[in-house]
């Protein structure tokens, strides 16, 4: 609460003579700050988006572990981490084109910008192909879901993970039972997994849209030193998604990954 | 005071109206004297206050300590109601849209209805078929959820012969406030010589319009008016027109199929909405099932309606318009 | 006050940051391989978190920032989120095992 | 009355520019303002009309007026217009957006047109609703739970879902945009502690819109698409809980409640000391409890839940809490009563309303304590005590608030008094009408009705038919202002630049403020409220 009499005093300062300064403000400081502000608050919400779904996460999760840690081994983990390793680089050309801006290097940042655009669409492609392959495995939720048997069956080599003993193995009554268990309770992980990465690629598409039209007034040469609240708050976006897939990864990817565990 | 635990959820609430009114009563008396000593007049002006440290401790702490009785109070009875004595005579419920299945521990099937004897302690566990529905009895001042896929137990020791209302209070669908029923309070030697009423015996198709109640089967096929499943008067015998097209004759072959595999054959019209009933009737109850559905068409047209119809059609739960 | 006076980080620091991003993406894809017992998803997560804060702090300059709200913001986004899991926790951590869901199977009798 | 010396001519933000697109394209926020005034005052009477059924269904014990299905749908028509449409968006989006900016003298909200897109936001959800409405309905309840509203129901719950998703939106941006305006747009001079109480309540309702509504926004899509794709995520015999759903959505929908009742204490906290000619008493308490409320608000959610299947530990921490939420209610009546004290009380319309707001409540906020209490929760939860408490909170509260509110700024909106005589009359008629609807419904929950029943027992019939009684008495109590205050735009007094000479930036200004709202920015030298320095209002003076 005690931002405010600095933050206050400065509004009689009056710069007439800058284009992008709206109507109501009275100085571009002012307007820059309310920017920033807004996006941050914007940020919290979108934790809080994002926290529904953690927490129906966590509670399955600490219900059925081994199902989730089963279903979980059944993502690509080199594809996974390579697809984080392009993020993180999407998250670093942003960052410098913020730099770039300040230090008024425009083609430098536009070159950035376009690097961005490219990490950012390899991320959906990359996406869009681990998910195809999830298709085939028939494990999307009610698009003939099926993980116990066929080409997606995440019993086989898991056994000692579900708690499949000799003894229910020899009890068809009791296989049948388990098994009909696995495929609700890994239903479950599946349905989180393609909310939460669905949820996260649609920012991710949203994204991508605004740095199309960010690149294009980098282009034209709308962002000076002085002035590129646009560009920064849409950084501060993407860093935010980026760090939405950076806690996704690991609670998605690497429920369980111990050898013979 | 129907129950054991009415005389202390009345003498919390009591304390509680009690508390209420004061509050109330202050506030009210406050606003209006502050209202009419002070209202506007000539000559006379405000005195500026601007507040009083002392005066918002004090209206913090005291509600604040006022409230911790509270809560001491309600805590204690909710863990006592919610903690059932070891030795309670159990009986498991079941809701289902909307009715209500208990069954006693000695194995007598009721249907919205709970014969228990008093001053002895009940344990109920319940679980339902479909949605969340609440075990509500207003006299005994109990209220459970009863929820599908696990179990909800609550319990109560009636105080006092009699019937009292059973309501389902949490909001489960169409006929929600249909879903009601009563539970008889009966001393110890009724309630004995109730029990041993015995299994229920009578001719098969008799049986079979018991179970036909029991297992909800009047809830949709009902003999008023059009329900969610077919119409059975007069059923036996007669072609039925499937959804894709073909047309069967109404045996008892059929209509066993009909009721263990509920989906293999959809009568045109109808949505496939029935449950599966298979590994959950036994061959009696399936035999009397198929019996009374043919007992719907043999009797002459004119009767067989009405006696059928009075008890089948009462169960069916919407009292008539 | 004027604009100027926004932090301009240096190049090579935003490099490293990087740099110490991907080395922290392929230590945690690795350490899951590895049997640490229960601390496996603690590590995993605390590495998360580790990568986390470096990209708020130094890619959105919160570091180099003078603005206390922005820091406020971020600390009550997760304080709530943490009240949102843990008082969910307190219901689904105590409830008795008996209550939890049953199989199926035991249902049956009853219906 | 003394005439105004406004001159007719003087250009304000209503006759700056005309025609529809010059309201429809506008980013003055004064003029959203008076857009989200009519898109609710018809949601408003939508689910009002929806309530009259409902309360002339249960004229009869019978189900005589309606089917079951058509009052299923009625009770949940009525439930979430008046939460999601009215209730959510009416004191913030129409009050809020209107005075915040002038009452931290800026020229308009941090982000006008993210202003404008909340509205159009909040109307795309309406009409989503509305078609949704007129093509079926939705029967669940307002609050859709699962499984029935994800296996069972028959109505479209995946479209009413929708609607109220995309409604949240609204409701997220505008906060969004008052959390920033009031951080970042005040007058020099104004510092945090010299911030009108109504500005330090939309503080608190902001951060709760900003913090709680995306998680019920997940939480319905989650629930459709559950019942879309079949997921099982809320469907136990599929491993999934229906509990959790519960969470989820009372973790938005109890400090929803605050939504409702923090604007309406801001409007209070500016009528009370107004009419009374006194420095609120107590300003950094009422201020902070504002503050407190919005947070404990946040963990008492599972209150709702007592009886749901939740653990006995988890019952006893949240009941706990609950208690805690009720102490900075408790301080802000108490503050409210004591600023009467020794004061120079007149009895205008909002002042009435204030009255009126105060008790009810009050007792709206006692008979909270009878469902934080664990033991008797047990008993009144899901009676129609449950209906009686929240609608002394929303209704006695909140609306309450509203209609004082919109009196006691009608000057400043439009230009014009509005008939004294015919406000008080209103007044009067909303609180009778009101206790007599609701409070028959406090012994009813007690007696045992459950509520949403569509038939009852008939044992419950006198104390309905008074409760119906009181709700036509109501209707009427609410037509009467939306008649004289049309009637007022064109026959009305022209308003004064202060009529109530009351404190705040915003009467410093003309009526209707012109389109920037202050010709110079203001600045801020002293406290909010220094009532000690203001005249009289004339017309008052004379009395005695």
């Amino acid at each position: 609460m005690s931002d405010s009499p600095a933050m206050t005093d400065t509004v009689d300062v009056v710069h007439h003579d800058r284009p992008e300064l709206r109507h109501h403000f009275a100085a571009v400081d002012q307007q820059r700050n309310a920017a920033s502000l807004g996006m941050w608050w914007f940020l919290g919400t979108e934790i809080m988006f994002f926290g529904g779904m953690f927490c129906a996460y966590l509670i399955y999760r600490r219900w059925y572990f081994p199902e989730f840690a089963a279903a979980s081994r059944t993502l690509d983990l080199k594809v996974g981490t390579f697809n984080t390793v392009v993020l993180i680089c999407s998250s670093l050309t942003v960052a410098m084109s913020v730099r770039a801006a300040q230090l008024g290097k425009r083609k430098q940042q536009v070159w950035l910008l376009f690097w961005t655009l490219v990490f950012g669409l390899s991320f959906l492609g990359i996406k869009t192909y681990e998910w195809g392959n999830k298709y085939k495995e028939h494990h999307i939720p009610t698009f003939d879901y099926n993980v116990i048997s066929g080409e997606g069956n995440i019993v086989k080599g898991n056994e000692a993970l579900l708690g499949i003993t000799d003894e229910i193995k020899n009890n068809p009554v009791k296989l049948r039972q388990r098994e009909a268990e696995i495929q609700q309770h890994t239903k479950l992980f599946y349905s989180l997994y393609f909310a939460l990465t669905g949820m996260h690629a649609i920012h991710m598409i949203v994204g991508v849209g605004i740095f199309l039209v960010i690149s294009w007034m980098a282009h034209k040469g709308r962002f000076t030193p002085e002035y590129h609240t646009p560009l920064e708050i849409a950084g501060l976006y993407w860093h935010f998604v980026d760090i939405v897939w950076i806690y996704l990864f690991p609670l998605l990817y690497l429920i369980d990954r111990r050898p013979g565990a | 005071m129907a129950s054991s635990h009415a005389f202390w959820e009345d003498a919390l609430y009591v304390f509680l109206v009690v508390v209420t009114l004061a509050m109330t009563a202050l506030i009210f008396t406050l606003v209006a004297v502050f209202a009419t000593k002070y209202r506007r007049r000539h000559g006379r002006e405000a005195t500026q206050i601007e507040g009083s440290l002392l005066l918002e401790i004090g209206w913090t702490v005291v509600p604040l300590g006022i409230m911790m009785l509270m809560f001491a109070g309600g805590a204690l009875l909710y863990f006592h109601m919610r903690t059932p004595p070891r030795d309670a005579a159990e009986v498991y419920v079941v809701g289902k849209q909307w009715m209500w299945k208990l069954e006693h521990a000695e194995g007598q099937m009721e249907l919205n209805e709970l014969h228990v004897p008093v001053d002895r302690d009940v344990k109920l566990i319940m679980t339902s078929q479909d949605v969340i529905h609440s075990f509500f009895v207003p006299a005994f001042r109990v209220k459970m959820d009863v929820i599908p896929g696990r179990y909800t137990t609550m319990w109560f020791r009636p105080t006092k012969t009699g019937t009292y209302h059973l309501f389902c209070a949490q909001f489960c669908g169409t006929m929600h406030s249909g879903m009601i029923g009563q539970i008889v309070v009966m001393e110890q030697k009724d309630y004995q010589a109730w029990l041993s009423g015995g299994p229920v015996t009578g001719s098969l198709a008799e049986n079979g319009q018991k179970l036909f109640q029991q297992f909800g089967c009047s809830t949709c096929h009902r003999f008023d008016v059009q329900g969610r499943g077919p119409n059975l008067i007069g059923l036996f015998g007669k072609p039925v027109q499937l959804q894709d097209g073909r047309t069967v004759t109404a045996d008892e072959d059929y209509i066993r199929e009909s009721i263990v595999n509920s989906q293999a054959k959809i009568v045109s019209g109808f949505q496939p909405i029935m449950p599966v009933f298979q590994s959950q009737i036994s061959e009696e109850q399936l035999n009397a099932l198929v019996a009374y559905v043919k007992s719907l068409s043999q009797a002459p047209a004119g009767q067989a309606g009405s006696p059928d119809l009075k008890s089948a059609g009462a169960e069916s739960q919407s009292p008539q318009q | 006050m004027s604009e100027h006076s926004e932090h301009i980080v240096p190049a090579r620091l935003y490099v490293l940051i990087w740099a110490i991003l991907i080395v922290c993406t392929v230590l945690t894809a690795w350490v899951a391989t590895v049997d640490l017992g229960k601390f496996n998803t603690v590590v995993a997560l605390g590495i998360a978190t580790f990568k986390a804060s470096v990209v708020v702090l130094i890619f959105m300059h919160v570091k180099y920032t003078s603005e206390k709200m922005t820091k406020a913001i971020l600390m009550a986004s997760v304080f709530w989120l943490l009240l949102l899991l843990v008082l969910s926790l307190t219901d689904y951590s105590s409830r008795p095992q008996g209550l939890l869901i049953p199989s199926s199977s035991d249902l049956v009798r009853l219906v | 009355m003394a005439t105004a010396a406004v001159s007719t001519e003087r250009k304000n933000y209503l006759n700056a520019e005309y025609g529809i697109r010059s309201w429809l394209f506008t980013t003055d926020h004064k003029r959203i303002a008076i857009l989200y005034l009519f898109s609710i005052t018809l949601f408003f009477f939508i689910g009002g009309f929806a309530a009259l059924l409902i309360r002339l269904e249960l004229l009869t014990p019978g189900g005589d007026l309606l089917t079951a299905d058509a009052y299923n749908k009625a009770f949940t028509t009525h439930g979430q217009i008046m939460v999601f449409f009215f209730l959510i968006p009416s004191i913030p989006a129409v009050l809020g957006n209107f005075l915040i900016p002038m009452m931290v003298g800026a020229k308009d909200l941090a982000f006008p047109r993210i202003n404008l897109i909340s509205w159009y936001i909040y109307i795309a959800a309406g009409i989503l609703y509305i078609h949704c409405l007129v093509t079926g309905g939705v029967d669940t309840g307002w609050t859709f739970y699962p499984t029935f509203s994800t296996q069972f129901s028959n109505t479209k719950v995946i479209e009413a879902g929708l609607a109220i998703f995309i409604s949240g939106f609204s409701s997220i941006l505008t906060g969004l945009n008052f959390v920033v305006t009031i951080h970042r747009m005040r007058a020099p001079g104004l510092t945090w502690s010299r911030l009108p109480l109504f500005v330090w309540s939309h503080y608190a309702t902001s951060i709760i819109m900003l913090l709680g509504t995306p998680v019920i926004a997940i939480t319905l899509v989650l629930v459709v698409l559950e019942r879309a794709l079949n997921l099982g995520i809320f469907d136990p015999t599929r491993g999934g809980d229906p509990v959790l759903f519960q969470h989820l959505f009372w973790f938005y929908s109890h400090p929803a409640v605050y939504i409702m009742i923090l604007p309406s204490m801001a409007v209070i906290s500016e009528i009370v000391p107004c009419f009374s000619r006194k420095r609120v008493f107590g300003y950094d308490f009422v201020a902070m409890s504002s503050i407190a409320i919005a947070a404990i608000g946040f963990v008492v959610w599972a209150h709702h839940m007592f009886v749901a299947g939740i653990s006995l530990y988890s019952a006893m921490v949240f009941s706990f809490l609950s208690f805690l939420v009720a102490v900075p209610s408790a301080v802000k009546v108490f503050n409210w009563t004591a600023t009467m004290y020794k004061g120079s009380v007149s009895f205008n319309t909002p002042m009435m309303y204030a009255f009126g707001f105060i008790g009810l409540f009050t007792i709206g906020g006692l008979t909270g304590l009878f469902l934080a209490t664990l033991g008797t929760d047990v008993h009144l939860h899901d009676t129609y005590f449950v209906i009686a408490h929240f609608h002394y909170v929303m209704v006695g509260g909140a609306i309450m608030g509203y209609l004082g509110g919109i009196h006691f700024w009608w000057p400043k909106i439009s230009g014009r008094m509005y008939p004294e005589a015919w406000g008080r009359l209103a007044a009067l008629i909303v609180f009778i009408g009101f206790n007599l609807t609701f409070f028959p419904q406090f012994i009813l929950g007690y007696l045992g009705m459950p509520r949403r029943y569509w038939q009852y027992p008939p044992e419950y019939q006198v104390l309905n038919v008074l409760s119906t009684a009181g709700a036509t008495i109501l209707a009427v109590g609410y037509l009467l202002p939306l008649v004289y205050l049309l009637w007022s735009l064109r026959y009305g007094a022209p308003a004064e630049d202060n009529p109530w000479k009351a404190t705040g930036l915003e009467w410093t200004t003309s009526s209707p403020p012109p389109t920037f709202n202050f010709d110079e920015i203001p600045v801020v030298t002293e406290e909010a409220y220094a009532y000690e320095k203001m005249p009289l209002p004339e017309e008052v003076t004379l009395e005695r």
